[in-house]
């Protein structure tokens, strides 16, 4: 794997420079994405966010969410589950770019990223740690707080070590694991840079279109990193089988096929088999068969067919879930030092984050706030800065041509939400 | 000598705290006892409206969410509404200590008409939970602390109809079915009445935050609720989830130089 | 009859209202008036704690929605912050009236130590309104009705760094990057010092919003935010966006049959 600032320069103009910004929050103990048939206490799931952003002259015009789900069994990582959540443009980029091509350098990487990574930092488990006096914890009261403190401010000898729970040390990787990528395809006006979509050089691509632009990023990656034991798949809820196998003819991994990677059998029941990721529409309507106390009726075949019903899932908008399910052959690598900025907390991730997804992109003024409110952050908060590429891709090169097509599309897979609820910053 | 100087200032802070809860439980006294002057002439105007108290509870949408749908028909029997605060009368009771008084009115052959009171009194002794649950030694020192709400169980008349899940007639524990009635039964409105805060797990869920709904916003703001429902019938049904669904608003984005609502922030404006 | 009884009650229902709203206020009065006393003590003891407002302006995550973040850099020098309320030495001053004094540390060559103070009154005049921006009628009636906060314009020297954007030195207001910069000065925290009430879309955004946050949470709240801040394991610190994430639970259908846990509703539990 090359360094991620290798992967994007060469999909990006050449003598142009770029500015990065990649968030990685804490890794964290965290429920399966599935609904546990009975609690297996073999397995520990754990969560991280990824969140990038990609600006140039000031601007911030290209933003993508995706989540990774490492499974450990026995110490060992197992599976590397990859959830694409959002992708984005906002269309103030104007420089010729694809964005097709900077979402495949930005899995490349992801893909290949090696999973002890995640782990290894000490992963916080469920549990408050013995010893070290007491620690304050979101259910302390004030006076309490206040009592502690000045506990510990008063045997200053040492180090007067606060509380840090229990951690827990992981291995590594299991040398067999699995990298799994899932996400969800629908055309919306605007994923993560709200009232973009009024931005006249904003390109909306159509649910079908969306579509192909996703089964064609997911194949480069296939091609390029999954040995040939491979499983891809995708379902197009309520679609005939024959029609939805006319979007794969186009692909060259061989491996596609019709259905998920989730399970085999269409009589199994869908609670079990239907994973439930972060805002996730297709884990909404489980809720829903949950709530409704169908949850031990409903097969996989009905879930599909019950899900196109939905609101979200409605007719003359083509969505999917797209799956892969395989092994990776090619040596993994970590970070460079530069590439990541690993958040101290969920709480500093979401500051920073929203600094874009807060933001509003009706005009360019936007995307230069973002950009600025990031740069000067990072610069006062955390003493980092956004990562500095140089494209390199010459524009005769293959690949750059019909740039134009994709060029600020608006590429996002998935979720409900348009324009955040409580969008929180937005100046 | 520094160090000192934090110390000292920091246990003068916790003493801050003490101050800033003495002044406020004052002030709830003193507010309580203005207030509940005026909702003597509030209860009078309500029983001047028909179906008022049937409007207020179908409005307010968290209401629904403490209550079985099949409740609401009962729910719908509700004639009166009244909290009292206990420290009105007695000064040395917790000022978030309350009784709810309900009146239901009968159907035919199905459901007695009655009025029940329940008293929710803040308890600050741990060692009165029955069960535990999923309670931890945290939860221990915070409710110690500032308190946690409790009630003595009071008796009240079930629905005919609801005999099949009444917990007090459900006599099968063992078959799945019976335990499943048996739930049932339990998160109904009218277990609710036996709720004591103690047994957390095995009594009607959430017991406090309904008590709390009751006496903190539904019936201090009802007569809002009340009206909001009536703009609701002109309008349209507009809640919170609709809210992501509204169209985007354009907002012009060549103004002069000065306009610097471009990108308003879109932090809620707070009413002053 | 039976509508002039409606009518009659509705009309009560009005004059009820009046009278909450005149017992609110009064021991809103009150409160504050006890309050203010409190917070002289609470003055000193943050004075012994180094930083104090430096942690509760971070932990804050709010405040940072209303600047932009190359603001921290001089929030950071923010050594005090009091808030005073008009009504406490005035009686005719409504009682959502009052002062906001800020303190602030010098960076050398850059940025002059100073103490600044803005206050804010509530206005009914609608009349007053310079610009009109998107105000619609109804938010005028409104306004007459509620008040609305307004302020006068208060002098506050700007870091040297910022004279690309400060308002008052930007000269070029025709080409593209000089509108740029006025609009992003007036973004900054330093022009919500300038800010009156008067002029939507012209001036910083939504500073009323960030007169209230001060006055209604960081200020009374301070204390709380401090101690937050201080939480050992940061992970407990989970966000809006996290809860929104649990796991899926299913209805355990073999549960002793008083366990009534099994599928709590998902109704926050209120702090009674």
């Amino acid at each position: 794997m090359s360094s991620l600032e290798n992967l994007l320069s060469r999909v990006l103009p050449e003598n142009k420079k770029f500015e990065l910004l990649h968030l990685q929050s804490p890794p964290k103990e965290s429920h399966s994405v599935f609904v546990q048939q009975r609690s297996d206490c073999t397995q520990t799931v754990v969560k991280v966010q990824h969140f990038f952003g990609l600006g140039a002259d000031e601007k911030i015009f290209y933003s993508l969410e995706l989540f990774v789900y490492l499974t450990i069994e026995s110490s060992k990582a197992i599976e590397k589950l990859i959830f694409v959540s959002k992708a984005d443009t906002n269309g103030y980029c104007d420089e010729k770019i694809s964005v097709k091509d900077i979402t495949t350098a930005i899995l490349d990487y992801i893909v290949t990223l090696d999973p002890s990574h995640y782990l290894s930092k000490e992963i916080k488990v469920s549990g408050t740690s013995p010893g070290c006096g007491p620690s304050i914890t979101r259910c302390t009261t004030t006076k309490r707080a206040l009592k502690i403190l000045k506990a510990r401010h008063d045997s200053k000898k040492g180090d007067n070590c606060p509380n840090r729970g229990f951690f827990r040390n992981i291995e590594g990787k299991d040398p067999d694991w699995t990298c799994k990528i899932c996400l969800f395809t629908r055309s919306e006006p605007q994923y993560l840079f709200s009232e973009s979509s009024r931005n006249p050089k904003k390109h909306i691509l159509s649910g079908e279109q969306l579509l192909r632009w996703w089964l064609s990023v997911i194949d480069k990656i296939l091609v390029r990193h999954f040995d040939s034991g491979t499983k891809a798949t995708l379902q197009i809820p309520g679609e005939e089988e024959s029609r939805t196998l006319r979007y794969l003819s186009n692909n060259k991994a061989p491996f596609w096929r019709v259905g998920d990677i989730f399970s085999g059998k269409s009589s199994e029941l869908a609670i079990f088999a239907i994973p439930v990721f972060p805002d996730d529409p297709k884990g909404r309507f489980l809720e829903q068969v949950v709530e409704e106390n169908r949850a031990k009726k409903v097969r996989l075949s009905d879930f599909w067919v019950e899900l196109q019903v939905q609101q979200e899932f409605r007719l003359g908008c083509t969505v999917s879930v797209i799956g892969v399910d395989g092994r990776i052959p090619k040596k993994c690598f970590g970070p460079h030092n530069n590439e990541v900025i690993v958040m101290p907390s969920k709480k500093v991730f979401s500051i920073v984050k929203s600094y874009i997804v807060g933001e509003q992109y009706d005009t360019s003024e936007g995307a230069y706030e973002a950009y600025a409110n990031l740069r000067d952050f990072l610069h006062l908060r955390m003493q980092r800065s956004l990562l500095e590429i140089r494209g390199c891709r010459k524009s005769s090169e293959p690949g750059s041509k019909g740039t134009g097509s994709d060029r600020n599309a608006p590429v996002r897979p998935l979720n409900t939400l348009t324009v955040r609820r409580k969008v929180k910053k937005s100046i | 000598m520094e160090e000192d100087k934090v110390s000292k200032s920091l246990e003068a802070l916790a003493r801050v705290e003490d101050e800033v809860e003495k002044a406020e439980r004052e002030t709830e006294f003193l507010r309580l006892k203005k207030l509940s002057a005026v909702y003597l002439n509030r209860k009078e105007a309500i029983a001047g409206i028909p179906g008022f108290w049937k409007v207020v509870l179908s409005q307010h949408s968290d209401f629904a969410n403490y209550v079985r749908a099949a409740d609401l028909k009962y729910i719908d029997c509700i004639s009166a509404i009244e909290v009292t605060w206990l420290c009105v009368e007695d000064e040395k009771a917790d000022h978030r200590d309350f009784t709810v008084t309900i009146n239901f009115d009968a159907i035919d052959g199905d459901f007695e008409s009655q009025t029940v009171s329940k008293t929710f009194r803040i308890e600050h002794d741990v060692s009165k939970f029955i069960y535990r649950s999923k309670r931890t030694e945290e939860d221990d020192l915070r409710d110690e602390e500032l308190g946690f709400l409790t009630s003595t169980p009071t008796e009240i008349k079930w629905p005919k109809s609801f005999d099949g899940i009444n917990p007090s007639l459900v006599t099968d524990k063992t078959t799945s079915e019976g335990k499943r009635n048996y739930r049932t039964g339990m998160k109904s409105f009218f277990s609710w009445f036996k709720w004591t805060g103690l047994k957390p797990g095995k009594e009607f869920p959430n017991g406090d935050g309904l008590a709390s709904l009751i006496s903190e916003d539904l019936y201090p703001n009802c007569t809002k609720y009340y009206t909001e429902a009536q703009i609701d019938l002109e309008e349209e049904n507009v809640d919170e989830d609709d809210e992501s669904d509204e169209p985007l608003q354009l907002e012009s984005s060549d103004g002069e130089p000065e306009d610097c609502d471009g990108k308003q922030k879109s932090v809620k404006r707070r009413k002053v």
